[in-house]
């Protein structure tokens, strides 16, 4: 039994922590908070020298050709930092749309540009309110070019591709198409959001070059596919947050005094911290899960990242409220930075779909492996 | 049981009525006035026509009012357009007793009068930011010099503290002595020397306290109240008159917001109140906001004997708060992707609402009380259970342990 | 605003609560758990004797013709006592019953009898596992004779008469029907529940007389009707089970010392008991709800007794799980008394359907009265 | 990252695997005895054939064996149709301990043989009464007389004292000083004149525990382990050799059960496993169950390469058991009036299992520490937070306040 990561993975998270430590502080994110920019690109640009976007790609395709075991880590640290760049998008939504289904072509001309952290790419699939679906698609592609519109993309203003689910007469009713942004026919329309630190537009196509990516027809199933890998990733990505939230809430605690002695004395706080900690365990374990199934591309796929996926959401949650809570009037203020995770929190919770559509992906999933 | 008045309650709903339907002012009256300003004309019409601060004794022009019939008031003064009058609510409610109680006639005649017509707005500079829940570890300090104190330190969640005329203020004289014992209570001229006041901004981009700074502020002796080192008596005479919270938890998001929500947006492929999970969620959150408005309702009726709302009203914020951003973070999640759109510009009718109560919601859950302190005054007060072991009685505050 | 009890409501239960003191003591519900017993006779014909089973009864038939509000007063005390007695099936189902829809004869043969204590009756629906519905009845009634079968029957094995849910092939599907239980083609079956102090069994109708209760096919609408009525009664009984819950494990705590203090100075104690105090006076207060719309027949009352069902319900398991955590070891020894109230939870909370059957008809409510 | 051995630990597994196949004991081999003769039949030969005990020092007849050892020893054990040896926990993994640590060398040479070969049943004495959560205010009592002590007092949750040779006992024998400074620990003869055993019958209706009253009981004073007032240190190396729990949070109602349940029963006319309130409550806890026992793979992984398991073993029972009270409460609620029943003989599939967890949880929520205690440990050992301000501490222990 070795349900741990080896020593190159960390040795990679040290590695991951200082720099971030250094390059990634909260007065950065901070940076992007107050201010007009898009995303940290000087972050982005330093991340993208350590090679962290080329971590999973093969090295034929410029990439570092590194497992996933790599990635979750570079995940859980970008996580925990609060980075205010488009890493989810590019990495674990765009590049690996390309890797599951790019053909040789589209593979060779985009990948190298997403290794270097020279192109940003992301994903677009809900059209509006509720769950997505492909009975209810709209947007569609007619002789190479799509009309249509998608809602509330993450990086979508700071992206040169667009992975997008369009509508398909055959098939599981959906296809995947790789649209450049470089376009007139492109439209983004700014979108503000409960997180300013990421930014996030409304899309509208009108007749925009798209390509097929990967079988017409198949779109519902490579989404499917795609999402369980980034439902882990993105578990990675939240369960990192949640440590931090714990981290603050344990340190303001232990510091702040009331009735001569520290908060964290009393069982109202302890027990709180305790819970986060239990929270945060078992969605950490079940992240442990999710890794090796990616890693191995497991049949337990489906079943693990769901699993991970909704353990890791509902801790996140729990801590970045609880901590803004510990922190007492404080963490309310504008001026703390708890604010950065409960903000944060729900962006993550809601990018690919949100702890109801996971709990049933669980279900389902549980029944085609024919647990219980 | 019923939800009736009493004869002596619709007689005096009527009145009110009449009065308020006969003074309401008209747009015409205040054209051209701004939010203060309205509430000044409109507060000054009710302290003229005897309607304002009815609950006082008579001998501050109050008219010895019941609870009850204060809520009459409020329940028909909502009926009518008149403007909102909130910023009057710190120094009628909480400075006016005070005064009532621990300032010479002198004062009371100069201050209370003022008071009850809205012409000074008052504010209360009691938490600092080393207090928190534990509010008299507060450390602003006051030295004597001559028949002046010369104030220093720092006050902070402020409401109003920029357009107060004055302040209550509670300050600590002498730090030798037990934590309790060493304090005094002032009031002073909000525009007095070396006064900052600094807005906060909280995490919803609002700012609805302030930081006040004093730096030397002189304040003359005789605008003390109570004996220098009674401080902490004196201002449980202000704690005990905040506002008893008789509402139904509070704003935010609601059991018909989240409702109607679901009546719009899908999940797999049909309308999300379908789906027995969010039934399931949306019943057991009405159980809650039912449980509520029906406390106050219990609430209501014993004001309507005359009883005194007690400990037990904590209840309403310590679930209601919760409760809101539970409704919300759901809500958000219905939604899904468009779940995190917080843009008022473009927002689709319900989103922003939920995402408002999000951001806000967390300020709620500690404001006026933390959820833990609320669930500690519940246990104490209520269940008469025993305080936990004190580390900061009978000691020097200067000893007392700080962290730092 | 008198949203309260009137002065003979709390005369009323100051001697209620007295005589239960008496006459229903914790020794008392132990010696029915331990024994052989079928239910306190002894305490069922001092309760006759109070009047209590004739509360509601209209003058006319020998009952007192109080209000629901007095009812109510009685419910939640025998909650409180954890009365061994068939009280809410008798009282709050078969006599309730009669009351809806029984015709004159039938109430002058049953009422009278009822409201003496010298007949109990008892209300079976339920056919197996799961939620009833119309659709599934089996049992059902033939020129006058009933044959099928009830499952998990309170009270069965001491009752004369039975209110019986069966088919019918007009109107809503189901009717209602009055079955002596004095013949040879009822056939009773005892079954051990978690809750001993009362009796259950399984009924088996072997062509067994049977009359109409109300029309014909009606009998679906008059059971929903029924069980609004018996949903109210039964959350006073259970806030007052839940309410000893919350005063045992106070006085508990009160007195038991950990660390050379009360465990009830512990936050973690003082919270949970908070917990239960706010619980229950949520609960509380929509059991005033219930009351006021069962004794005006108000509109509401379909969204009122869900309301309080669920609330009370809710409360009870809570209350009753941490009173016997609330105890530590002691709590769960069979010498205590905190195994009554939570053997009792489940007995009340799955007679008339469980939560999650009354969070349902709570939404349904709520759209019939167009609450949002 | 994977799920397999390492080169040794499958050299081991089969060793292991291997002696097992040729010696689990055959049902001719036992026939005729009684559940107790056949774990004393399979642990004597388990010991004879070197496979007893293995992680002990080879000095007192183990193996030095590493815990992933003794896992993957159990794992293979609970492969073969072997009779249960539970009875033999406490003496061989924490009489044991504690008497290689404290005992002299007659003494270890006198008892550890018999503990590992079965011959004798240990059991242990700690729990008091008015003790609970706070082991170390225990108050029975022993007084010195010659040689010997004579114990008067109380023990209680002692499991398996009806049938055990021997105990370990930590009694007071000094309340004049404070509480962890007064004990002294004792090892006697079950039999010894004035034990008297009293089953406890749990609310569950079964009796897994004992009261035992010592009425005079004469102890030779050289059974006692450690010196004289040096009882807590020798306790706190039995209480470090309790077992490790890294189980998946014990047994219970399990997300498997549930959901065939949900599979067979009925809501609104569909199978329950379709109504997506069931499953977003089967899926939470689902997330719950997985994550115990990835908890336990990682624990086991530490234990592969040779770590100790820490406190933070603790997750396991606190999440466990509540998640199994409230599954087998939401599983009676499926089965609707139906889900009362206990009744072995009429019992549909399901329904018992469901039935006596519900009524057996409560007691794992408390035994071996109360959820609230677990989370204290959480707090305090994997957290690092401060201990509660104590009452008890540094005074006389007749002085601890008790209530009573």
């Amino acid at each position: 039994m070795n349900f741990e990561f080896g020593e190159e993975q960390n040795l990679l998270r040290d590695q991951a922590r200082g720099f971030l430590a250094d390059h990634c502080s909260p007065a950065l994110v901070r940076r992007v908070l107050d201010g007009d920019e898009l995303y940290a690109e000087d972050l982005w640009h330093k991340v993208a020298q350590m090679g962290w976007t080329a971590t999973a790609i093969p090295e034929e395709y410029g990439g570092l050709g590194l497992s996933y075991l790599e990635l979750v880590v570079i995940a859980e640290e970008l996580g925990r930092a609060c980075a205010p760049i488009p890493f989810s998008s590019s990495v674990y939504l765009a590049t690996e749309a390309l890797l599951l289904a790019g053909n040789a072509a589209q593979k060779e001309h985009w990948l190298p540009q997403l290794a270097a952290g020279e192109a940003i790419g992301t994903f677009a699939y809900s059209e509006g309110s509720g769950q997505p679906s492909a009975e209810r698609l709209i947007t569609q592609v007619s002789s190479g070019k799509m009309t249509g519109s998608k809602a509330v993309v993450a990086d979508a203003e700071v992206s040169q591709l667009m992975i997008v689910v369009a509508k398909s007469e055959v098939g599981d009713g959906a296809s995947l198409y790789l649209v450049p942004t470089d376009q007139s026919a492109v439209h983004l329309e700014t979108v503000k959001t409960v997180d300013p630190t990421r930014n996030h537009a409304n899309v509208r196509f009108d007749e925009a070059d798209a390509q097929l990516l990967g079988q017409e027809g198949q779109g519902w199933t490579l989404l499917t596919q795609l999402l369980n890998r980034a439902a882990v990733l993105l578990a990675w990505e939240q369960l990192g947050a949640a440590d931090t939230c714990l981290e603050m809430a344990k340190n303001y605690a232990m510091g702040r005094y009331a009735f001569g002695r520290p908060i964290a004395s009393y069982q109202a706080i302890k027990h709180k911290l305790a819970d986060m900690y239990v929270k945060n365990t078992l969605a950490r374990s079940n992240a442990y899960y999710g890794a090796w199934a990616l890693n191995t591309n497991a049949v337990e796929l489906p079943l693990a990242a769901a699993t991970a996926r909704v353990g890791s959401s509902q801790a996140l949650y729990f801590a970045a409220k609880e901590n803004i809570q510990t922190h007492g009037g404080m963490g309310y203020t504008w001026e703390f930075d708890c604010q950065f995770y409960y903000r944060r929190a729900k962006i993550l919770a809601l990018v690919i779909g949100s702890e109801g559509v996971w709990q049933e992906k669980l279900i389902q999933a549980s029944d085609e492996l024919d647990v219980a | 049981m019923d939800f009736e008045d009493t004869k002596e309650e619709s007689a005096f709903r009527e009145q009110a009525r009449t009065w308020l339907q006969a003074n309401a002012p008209t747009e015409a009256e205040m054209s051209g006035m701004d939010t203060m300003a309205r509430a000044k004309f409109w507060q000054k019409r009710k302290a003229e026509g005897g309607w304002a601060c009815i609950r006082w004794p008579k001998a501050f022009g109050g008219r010895d009012a019941s609870a009850i019939e204060q809520v009459i008031l409020s329940q028909e003064e909502a009926k009518v357009a008149v403007p909102e009058t909130g910023v009057f609510s710190i120094g009628q409610g909480m400075a006016a007793p005070t005064l009532m109680t621990w300032a010479d006639a002198e004062a009371q005649a100069n201050f209370i009068p003022r008071l009850a017509s809205g012409e000074d707005i008052w504010c209360q500079l009691f938490s600092e930011p080393a207090g928190g829940s534990d509010l008299a570890a507060l450390r602003t300090k006051a030295e004597k010099d001559g028949d002046d104190w010369i104030i220093n330190g720092q006050k902070i969640w402020t409401s109003g503290a920029h357009y107060s005329d004055f302040g209550i203020l509670v300050v600590r004289t002498d730090p030798t002595v037990p934590k309790h014992k060493g304090l005094s209570y002032f009031y002073l001229d909000m525009k007095s020397p070396g006064v900052e006041i600094k807005p906060i901004r909280q995490i919803s981009g609002e700012s609805n306290f302030n930081e006040v700074y004093f730096t030397d502020v002189r304040i003359p002796d005789s605008q003390r109240l109570g004996d220098v080192g009674q401080g902490w008596q004196v201002s449980l005479t202000t704690l005990m008159n905040e506002r008893a919270s008789i509402g139904a938890g509070g704003g935010g998001t609601k059991f018909s917001s989240v409702k109607a929500l679901a009546k719009t947006v899908m999940i797999d492929g049909k309308p999300a109140i379908e789906d027995s999970h969010v039934r399931a969620k949306l019943a057991s959150w009405y159980v809650q906001e039912a449980g509520l408005k029906y406390t106050s309702y219990r609430t209501l009726s014993a004001l309507s004997r005359g009883a005194v709302p007690g400990p037990e009203n904590s209840i309403g914020k310590l679930v209601g708060a919760v409760k809101s951003q539970d409704m919300a973070s759901f809500a958000m999640d219905l939604l899904e992707q468009e779940g995190v759109v917080r843009d008022r510009e473009k927002d689709a009718a319900f989103a922003a609402l939920f995402q408002d109560t999000y951001m806000a919601i967390p300020g709620l859950r500690i404001a006026g009380g933390t959820d833990e302190i609320m669930a500690n005054i519940i246990a104490e007060r209520v269940l008469g259970l025993p305080q936990e072991p004190r580390m900061d009685k009978g000691i020097p505050f200067t000893e007392v342990p700080t962290g730092s």
